[in-house]
């Protein structure tokens, strides 16, 4: 796609026109996103609207991670997917659906769970991350994986009618540990097979991690380091906030911590924060 | 005198979200009164107390741990993270936002 | 799907269940969603992220009105489509996508302009109606039309990095005119074929006039009515402000307003606004 | 002295979206200070009068008609529709932040 000059073929000029017309975007930025690869940790919800929009935008290498396969009660907002993929593999179906609507864009498959065995070598690979995954000790793993491997963090999260968004470790801004140091105790971790979710609004955040990481890739604008968004669906209420910085104390980035590759392969997250990486949802009884 | 009374509470307004209304009667959104503690200044320290007293309806240690937020808890005043005032120390004004936000994990 | 004692069949509990498990949704809302219709006019930006969010959420009947085929230069943001469908009628393209996604929901192909000739007759058979088209005079036109026929208006708009979103009609709030009773200049009338957008943003955009649809189809929530939602990208700002409540002067709706079935099939939109209802986009000289 | 003139001079933050930001060298957020007209105070007429002189560098078609804003331009006064307010001749007071939006039609 671009050439050695930075030149862009006539087809990507023509695929992304209305990027170059942008005088805040233009030929700069869109070269900077065809030449930077993002990696997408799950694709359930947030994943979904992040990988389309990613590989629409012209990222030029997307990355996919999940273990799981894909069912009907997935469904009613996990929009990359469909009724023919059912029991297929979330990657597979997802990585269809990005190569279908961008065939120029490298799409590279993991199918596997993102694990402490295997996580710092697939993250290596990209210039940045998306968590898009569902429970505790996956987002202690990925903030402590990108510290380790210095990779800016977008990290989306939704239950019920509410979303969150955020970008961690970006830019001497703080780490996922900074505002957490703690854990919090079990009975406060609900998932969406747990308590639900409202589909869409999952949607709104998953766009808006993509993004996020579209202006870090293309390096315009202000992400949102620093800073966190909260949706309130129902009252149809966001509000940015302001958050605290990087924490001399915390244990991942922190002065004295001590997080290195190596701590970082045998640290025990679902011991750390008492819950299991992945359960089998609660039976629904109606 | 009652230009007195009303200098001595302070209005606030309290709003819980990310689950936590669900202590609160499932009601997000609290405008309240609160007295001063020495009849001067309200602190964030007396605040929480004040709160688990008079709004948490059910499972305290979902909200607090010792005579802070448990885990997981942000706490904004203004739309910014206490971590930039003094936390329990800061002391509230009349007409202060202060939100109780548990983080999500769901995706 | 729906039973006439209201009761969800075995499949819809399970695909809809992280639905039915929220405490403030349930089985009454979705209900409500299943036996609602959701016209959405334009399969473009705006209409992608709406239209996929509305069938996996589950509205009972979705309608997609356009006149337009899928080019390439789409697909940086029309994340409906595909490569394989360029050339086909948008509303072929994105009615196969949402099928897929949901077969249980029923898609209407309106392949046609949505003009005064056949407006009436299309929305009468809606609840409510998603603008997610480009150009002034449509704005205007529908708008007139949802007035007409009391159905409100989930108005959605994306240019540049910038998004704006309301809800016209509703509940004897504000309409289009209300806001504007004058049309602008036109040459402050940019469209994204003019003047650029951030594939993105849109998605943002459209993923929260489906929530917003939802909301009003379902009955619950507080529907962005009486506000306006403004969208600033590049800043990660985003505010919700408060606006002008229906106006006793409008034209529209207004006390002594005057505009009938009879009224609104004669306005001419083009001339009222100075505008092409549809044109070709400016050549892009880089 | 100096506290005096810091009375007159009022603290305005100015805001232009939609592409109004355009006719103002690409700065969506002005931080100014606006000497009211008659020494007392200052209303949205005056405002839009300064603004022209002051920080619309080019087409003021594209901001104003007459003494106000042009068709399809919205004006927000801290977050509130100006049309909830007195328009025009609305007072405005210090650090106050008013928006002014040029309506989108993309999509
Ligand atoms: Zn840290
Ligand atoms: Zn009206």
């Amino acid at each position: 796609g671009v050439s050695s000059n930075g030149q862009l073929s006539a087809d990507m000029v023509y695929r992304y026109s209305r990027h170059l017309l942008l005088p805040s975007f233009g030929v700069e930025a869109q070269a900077n996103l065809l030449t930077s690869s993002v990696l997408v940790i799950g694709a359930g919800g947030l994943g979904s609207p992040a990988l389309l929009y990613l590989t629409a935008c012209g990222v030029g290498r997307v990355g996919i991670v999940d273990h799981d396969v894909v069912e009907l009660n997935n469904l009613q907002r996990q929009i990359i997917h469909n009724e023919a993929n059912i029991g297929r593999s979330k990657v597979e179906s997802a990585a269809a659906a990005c190569r279908a609507i961008n065939s120029t864009v490298q799409i590279v498959e993991h199918k596997e769970a993102f694990r402490t065995s295997n996580a710092l070598e697939i993250m290596s690979k990209y210039d940045i991350v998306i968590d898009a995954t569902d429970n505790v000790p996956s987002r202690y793993m990925i903030n402590d994986c990108c510290v380790v491997l210095g990779k800016p963090l977008i990290s989306g999260a939704a239950l019920g009618l509410e979303g969150q968004l955020t970008v961690y470790n970006y830019n001497g801004g703080p780490c996922y540990r900074c505002l957490f140091p703690t854990p919090p105790p079990t009975t406060a971790c609900q998932r969406c097979s747990d308590s639900g979710v409202l589909g869409v609004v999952p949607g709104v955040i998953g766009c808006l991690q993509a993004l996020e990481a579209i202006k870090v890739a293309a390096a315009v604008g202000e992400p949102l380091s620093g800073r966190m968004l909260l949706l309130d669906a129902l009252s149809a209420r966001i509000r940015v906030v302001k958050i605290r910085g990087r924490s001399l104390q915390c244990e991942a980035c922190g002065e004295n911590a001590t997080m290195t590759a190596q701590q970082f392969r045998y640290f025990d997250y679902e011991k750390f924060t008492q819950s299991p990486l992945s359960t089998s949802p609660l039976k629904l009884n109606l | 005198l009652c230009a007195n009374l009303k200098l001595l509470a302070m209005q606030l307004t309290l709003e819980f979200g990310g689950g936590l209304e669900l202590l609160c009667n499932s009601l997000k959104i609290h405008k309240v009164n609160v007295d001063p503690q020495d009849g001067e200044k309200l602190t964030m320290k007396h605040l929480l107390a004040w709160v688990r007293t008079n709004l948490i309806k059910e499972r305290p240690e979902m909200f607090m741990k010792g005579d802070s937020v448990r885990p997981g808890v942000l706490v904004l005043i203004n739309d910014c993270d206490w971590e930039l005032s003094e936390q329990l120390d800061t002391v509230l004004e009349e007409d202060d936002v202060v939100v109780f936000i548990s983080t999500l994990h769901g995706g």
